[in-house]
């Protein structure tokens, strides 16, 4: 048994009461990302050509894609931040920032019942002879839930 | 006679994780303990029929957010060996790396739960302190802190240059010297040795009659360890395993703690070892589909965990299976906690260093 | 006022005979009803009589002395000891009252029994008073009580047989007994007395015959005779060196000689009766006699008769070493009966253990001999017979409805009986509770401890300080499960309804009792038992409760208006939560989910400190350090003189 | 000022005092551990938050016990400073205490009955010593009631040293400071839950908090009683006092109910008991 008196946590704590916290004032005072952190997927609609593929591959299905109604949607939710989506653009139309994703409350739940964090891009239909032939994509509706 | 029913988890906040027991009491003694698994079902093995096998590596990773590097480690190790690619030799280095910074980073965390299941909450904040420093260069070398996501089949997807590494080893060694101070705590404090000090032996026909495996195996004097049979260049590592004999509670938080020492060891060594340079090639793409089963053994800072992966040929997989270390401790676990005291369960419960999430997926 | 005393001593045994063949219950229980009303009526006006003078003394009528019916009866209770013994084999009793009855017929032969005064035969003084108001309402109150729950034991125990006539014929018979016993000035008399309670006892224990209560019954007499041996014995003594047998003279003030060596064998007596340790497991063992048999030894009779005797010594051991022994005794077997309760499941132990503590404490403080410790120790009699007698009834009550002593079963009472658990709060708020009579005392005996000098005042403090505290854990165990609530069902709602009346009535009177006498003890501090303090004494003036009795009633107003906000508050609608059971379903029956899938009850068990106490190795210690202490105490009585 | 006066002002200068107190104390211990802490003002912040809350109940009669705690609490302290006799006022303490247990008790859910029985532990084990220490310090200076013993020349502190040892050994436990918070504690990692409060909440748990300062206050009368030259002496030495026992809270873990009860006897028999034996022996 060792000695009850003889704490050896007691030196620790009263050196730290005479020296500088570890912890941050968090809300104030916020320490920034480091570079090369995995943050939000940010989507640049305009390169886009509606490929899909970041849809079908993406694990947890967080990205829809209508290549009809020409919209791009992520549930920033739901998306678990691997980076899939990135690597398999062939546009260079997904990256990632450094930022985290913002929380959400109940609240913003829409009156529609639309789920927070849910982003949704369109770009207006072009002239018919814009849009490149790509050819051999099964259609739309065919390519969900892959 | 009438005894005392404590219903003991799934949601009771000492534990990290959803555990189910019925403490059967009389004043505080334990008398029986009935576990049960199930609560926490989350179908992850299932997902390999929608999730193909280039993307499962991700949701396996999230089987565990304290072992998920081990986790997509362990799945992309065996594809890999179904696949028969070659893993880049710096990939390798880099896994290795990577797996051991978790486990000090596991092994701390433990530590910092035990101490608050005691009612020690100032070690506990040193514990997780000391934590967030090694997530943090997890946070610089994978971008994420938690889950990491850099395991490809075939290797990794981010390298880590030769300065950051040496200076990842020079911060591991400081803390390491630092939370020297703090582990001495543990060995010596009376009120932690009257908490844990012969509480909850197992001795070693125990361990090894209930298939104890990982620190609690190695408390008991069983000097097993997954990572001496060598894959993934361990076989390069001089590595001896730690063992102690007690048995007790306080043996199994001393073999964590001489853990990450050996962890941080281990580190120099990689970094030693692995080849150096800018642009070594990081990942051998697989090409087609896999086809054929494989098992695949890790040693998870928990203990051994087992992979069992089958493939058709086709993107998905046919089948997949993880038996996570805690699903192999629990056995040992209810064998301590009956007799044991109500104010001891959550010590022995948490010597086990239990993982309910990773056990029912 | 002589023929009030008469009356109380002679009407019970009338009754008891008339009782005995009587077995029709429709004209039984008229004539206990009848009877005990006219014994509480004729006790409260002998006390009114008395009015307020100190001891008086009176004879029979015509100056009548007893002698030989005192004979009579000492050869009629033997024959009837040896008979009972030896229709059980048991020899052991039949010798001890032999050699009872030979040394009283050895003194009248040989001419050495001195005569009575005849004007001297009784002595009243307040002491008196107070146990025949204990005797006279409380020992009535059980015997109306007794009506209704004997039938109800009856009807949950068909395999015992019903001999209820002899039953309520033994409690007249009793009372009569502890009259006669309080006002007895000549110890002969009282020794007759003494032995009728003995006897009685043994009747009452033995009730059910059942070998195991026969057993105990046998027990309680051997112990019981034993004592009785030490009272003849310090008669002979007496007798022998002519000191004379008129009791009030002998204690009139420190003793000493051969005077203090029959102090000695009647505290003997006195310790054997009040179920002191070593001699506490007969009391102990009576636990399994029908409950008012236990609520009639615990609060108004036998256990008490022990103790007032030793109150009665109380001035002839004043600083005496016999004296201080004696008291160490009393505080000793507090100390080590407390032990053993914490770790006692059965509810009717508990409070066994609870009366010899309590009577432990009383013996303490007779021992020393001052007159704020005899205070002290007529308080406790008074409050620990109200809130004791309660108790075993409202036990009794609950046992006959949830058939069960065991504590643990007693949970969520105050749903599933919420108007006998009111009773129950007030019996058990009675034993422990800050400004309830009983604390009062223990805290006015440190106080008085803290006077006495040398070591042995600090011991005693120390005794009562760890003493105190456990009662206050096995206590709190009671209370919390009596405290407890859970959704019920129509059929255990029905449950309470079927109390019979008489348990009703004479429970809420001791409940109401219980109150009302702590509300007054600022008057019953002033009017009788200070005086009688100080008179025993021949002290002078001197105040002995030191606090505002005003603030005592202020407190027992909060402490009395919280179970009465309680029990409104659980007629109101409330914002109803579930109990946490760790994220289980849970319901307010107080079911919850099982681990293996299904539910199961909450089932909760008191803590018993296992591993920390060993109840039955402190029983053991406690008899022996006790044993070893009443063995000093007769040898260094004799030894002195 | 007559005593009557002081005791009304401890039912509303002592939830200051004690409020203050836990929040020096959580900022003190949260430096510690390293961390910045709360505001100062958090207890009273919190106790606002817990009032306003929707105040939900298992069953009707916790609510009339812990009015019951609440208030006997503060009875203590008004009984002690308005010149009631000590001794006297160790049992009404202990009935404060009890009716925190019996309110836990009565929800009969398995977390607050066990958390009840480890209170009625450690009210057990503490309840000794209380009774011996307002003993001692009327042993010692001859007087019964605070202003007397305020008064007396005798400083009671040099006379029990046992005593004052083993009060801060006691004070653990009522201060519910680790290694003695069996019965509850501040977070709820613990094999109890919250122990006896886990099924309190809003309303009910604010008054738990309340009566708490009410005990700290009491605690900190206590103290004034063994330091008894002059009242800032004795708020002294409770500094301190406190100051020791947040370091021990932070330095050590939790103990067992078993090691708890037998050191406090041990230490109320050994340190408080032969300082009172030495006391009777000597003043013969």
């Amino acid at each position: 048994m060792p000695n009850p008196l003889k704490l050896p946590m007691i030196p620790r704590a009263l050196r730290n009461l005479v020296s500088k916290p570890a912890t941050r004032r968090y809300p104030f005072e916020i320490r920034p990302r480091f570079a090369g952190a995995r943050g939000t997927i940010e989507f640049d609609v305009e390169t886009c050509n509606y490929c899909m593929l970041c849809a079908r591959r993406c694990p947890a299905a967080a990205i829809t894609v209508s290549r009809e109604e020409r919209t791009w949607a992520i549930e920033q939710l739901t998306c678990i931040a691997c980076g899939v989506c990135v690597d398999v653009c062939s546009k260079h139309s997904l990256s990632m920032s450094v930022n985290s994703r913002a929380v959400h409350l109940r609240s913003e739940v829409g009156p529609q019942g639309q789920r927070p964090g849910h982003e949704e891009w369109h770009k207006p239909a072009p002239a018919a002879t814009d849009i490149p032939a790509v050819a051999g994509v099964p259609a739309p509706a065919a390519s969900q839930g892959a | 006679m009438r005894r005392t029913t404590i219903p003991f988890g799934p949601q009771h906040p000492v534990l990290p994780e959803p555990l189910v027991l019925d403490l059967i009491l009389e004043d505080e003694k334990v008398i029986d303990a009935i576990p049960t698994i199930g609560y926490i079902h989350r179908g992850l093995e299932m997902m390999v029929e929608r999730v193909e096998y280039t993307e499962m590596g991700f949701v396996v990773e999230r089987i565990c957010g304290i072992c998920s590097f081990m986790h997509g480690m362990g799945y992309c190790v065996s594809l890999e060996s179904i696949m028969n690619v070659e893993v880049p030799e710096r990939a390798g280095w880099l896994r290795l790396i990577w797996a051991e910074i978790s486990r000090i980073q596991s092994h701390l965390l433990w530590l910092g739960l035990g101490a608050d299941a005691f009612g020690f909450e100032n070690l506990f904040m040193h514990c997780w302190r000391m934590r967030e420093q090694i997530l943090d260069i997890f946070e610089k070398t994978t971008g994420g802190r938690i889950i990491h996501s850099v395991n490809r089949i075939g290797g990794v997807k981010r390298d880590i240059s030769d300065s950051e590494l040496a200076a990842i080893l020079v911060q591991l060694q400081e803390l390491g010297e630092a939370f020297k101070t703090t582990a001495r705590v543990f060995g010596t404090d009376p009120s932690i040795a009257h908490r844990l000090g012969g509480v909850g032996v197992l001795s070693m026909e125990d361990a090894r009659a209930v298939d104890a495996v990982g620190p609690m195996a190695r408390a008991s004097g069983i000097a097993t360890d997954t990572r001496l049979i060598g894959a993934n260049f361990y076989d390069r590592i001089e590595l001896e395993p730690v063992t102690e004999t007690a048995g007790d509670c306080l043996a199994r938080v001393v073999v964590r703690l001489r853990e990450i020492d050996q962890s941080i060891d281990i580190v120099r060594q990689a970094i030693e070892k692995m080849p150096k340079g800018e642009g070594l090639p990081l990942e051998n793409k697989p090409r087609g589909n896999p086809n054929g089963e494989v098992f695949t053994r890790l040693e998870q800072p928990r203990g051994e965990v087992l992979y069992y992966v089958k493939a058709n040929g086709t993107k998905n997989l046919e089948r997949f299976r993880a038996r996570t270390p805690t699903f192999a401790n629990i056995p040992a676990m209810i064998k301590l906690v009956k007799g044991c005291d109500l104010a001891d369960v959550p010590n022995i419960i948490l010597t086990i260093d239990p993982c309910i999430s990773c056990t029912e997926r | 006022m002589t023929s009030l005393i008469a009356f109380l001593i002679a009407f019970p045994i009338v009754v008891g005979t008339i009782l005995l063949l009587i077995t029709r219950a429709s004209i039984r229980n008229p004539i206990v009803l009848v009877a005990s009303a006219a014994i509480a009526a004729a006790s409260v006006a002998t006390v009114v009589t008395f009015g307020n003078g100190d001891g008086v003394f009176f004879g029979l009528p015509g100056g009548i002395v007893p002698g030989q019916a005192l004979l009579a009866a000492e050869i009629a209770i033997t024959a009837l000891i040896v008979v009972i013994g030896l229709m059980n084999r048991r020899i052991l009793a039949p010798i001890m009252a032999i050699a009872q009855l030979a040394i009283a017929l050895f003194l009248e032969v040989t001419g050495r029994m001195p005569e009575a005064d005849p004007q001297r035969l009784f002595w009243f003084d307040r002491l008196s008073m107070v146990m025949i108001l204990v005797i006279g309402l409380i020992g009535t109150l059980i015997c109306v009580n007794a009506i209704g729950y004997m039938h109800d034991y009856h009807r949950s125990n068909p395999m015992i047989k019903g001999r209820r006539n002899v039953f309520f014929s033994i409690l007249f018979i009793f009372l009569a007994g502890m009259f006669g016993l309080v006002v007895s000035n000549y110890l002969p008399m009282m020794l007759v007395f003494w032995e009728i309670t003995t006897v009685c006892s043994f009747l009452l224990i033995g009730y059910t015959r059942t070998p195991e209560t026969i057993g105990y019954a046998f027990k309680a007499l051997n112990m019981n005779l034993l004592g009785g041996l030490g009272f003849g014995l310090a008669i002979a003594l007496l007798a022998d060196q002519h000191l004379g047998l008129d009791f009030a003279k002998l204690m009139a003030g420190p003793a000493s000689g051969t005077l203090l060596a029959a102090v000695a064998l009647l505290a003997f007596a006195g310790i054997t009766k009040s179920a002191q340790m070593p001699f506490s497991s007969w009391l102990i063992g009576a636990m399994y006699a029908p409950s008012p048999t236990s609520a009639l030894l615990h609060s108004s009779t036998m256990v008490k008769a022990g103790v007032f005797l030793l109150l009665r010594l109380s001035p002839a051991m004043s600083g005496s070493t016999v004296g201080y022994l004696v008291t160490f005794v009393g505080l000793g077997t507090f100390l080590f009966v407390s032990l053993v309760a914490v770790t006692e499941q059965n509810t009717k132990k508990v409070l066994a253990y609870s009366t010899i503590g309590s009577l432990g404490l009383i013996v303490g403080c007779a021992g020393i001999g001052t007159p704020e410790l005899a205070w002290v120790g007529v308080m406790i009699i008074i409050f620990h017979a109200l809130a004791k007698g309660l108790l075993f009834l409202v036990v009794g009550t609950i046992e006959n409805r949830l058939y069960t002593k065991d504590m643990e079963n007693f949970d969520t009472l105050l749903s599933r009986l919420p108007r006998v658990s009111v009773l129950a709060l007030a019996g058990i708020a009675g034993m422990f509770i800050a400004p309830f009579g009983i604390v009062v005392a223990k805290w006015a005996a440190i106080r008085a401890f803290l006077l006495v000098p040398g070591g042995q005042g600090a011991v005693m403090i120390l005794i009562m300080a760890f003493g105190s505290s456990l009662t206050l854990f096995y206590w709190g165990k009671l209370l919390i499960k009596v405290l407890s609530m859970r959704s019920i069902s129509d059929y255990e709602r029905s449950i309470e309804r079927r109390i019979s009346r008489y348990e009703w009535f004479t429970e809420g009177a001791l409940a109401v009792g219980v109150i009302a006498v702590t509300a007054s003890i600022g008057l019953i501090s002033d009017r009788v038992v200070g005086p009688y303090a100080l008179s025993a004494f021949a002290a002078g003036p001197q105040t002995f409760l030191n606090i505002e009795p005003a603030m005592l009633v202020v407190m027992l107003a909060a402490v009395l208006f919280l179970p009465l906000l309680a029990v409104w508050a659980s007629t109101r609608k409330f914002d109803a939560a579930d109990f946490y059971t760790s994220g289980r379903s849970a319901n307010a029956s107080h079911v919850m989910g099982a681990a293996l899938g299904g539910s199961k009850s909450v089932t909760l068990r008191n803590y018993y400190l296992e591993g920390v106490i060993n109840g039955a190795m402190m029983f053991r210690v406690g008899t022996l350090a006790c044993g070893a202490i009443l063995i000093a105490m007769v040898t260094v009585g004799m030894v002195v003189r | 000022m007559t005593p009557a006066v002081y005791g009304v002002l401890f039912v509303f200068l002592a939830p200051v005092f004690g409020g203050l107190l836990a929040g020096v104390d959580r900022r003190v211990s949260a430096r510690m551990q390293g961390r910045i802490g709360p505001p100062l003002l958090q207890p009273f912040y919190d106790l606002g938050k817990l009032l306003q809350k929707q105040a939900r109940q298992v069953n009707p009669v916790v609510e009339p016990l812990l009015l019951g705690h609440v208030f006997f609490m503060a009875v203590s302290g008004v009984l002690l400073l308005s010149g009631t006799d000590l001794i006297f006022i160790a049992f009404v303490f202990a009935l404060a205490a009890l009716f925190l247990v019996l309110a836990a008790g009565s929800v009969n859910s398995p977390y607050s009955f066990a958390g009840a029985e480890r209170e009625l532990v450690v009210l057990l084990a503490s309840e000794p010593f209380f009774i011996l220490m307002m003993a001692a310090i009327c042993k010692v200076t001859g007087a019964s009631t605070y202003a007397g013993v305020l008064a007396s020349p005798q400083l009671v502190a040099v006379q029990l040293p046992g005593v004052l040892l083993a009060f801060l050994l006691v004070a653990t436990i009522k201060l519910r400071k680790s290694p003695f918070d069996i019965s509850t504690s501040h977070h709820p990692h613990q094999e109890l839950v919250s122990g006896l409060t886990t099924d309190m909440s809003g309303r009910m748990l604010a008054y738990v908090e309340l009566a708490h300062w009410y005990e700290s206050a009491l605690l900190c009368a206590f103290m004034v009683l063994l330091f008894n030259w002059s009242v800032p002496l004795g708020l002294l030495a409770f500094a301190i006092a406190y100051a020791l026992e947040v370091l021990v809270d932070n330095s050590t873990s939790r103990a067992k109910w078993q090691l708890v009860l037998r050191s406090t006897w041990a230490a109320t028999l050994v340190f408080s008991g032969g300082n009172v034996l030495a006391l009777f022996l000597l003043s013969r």
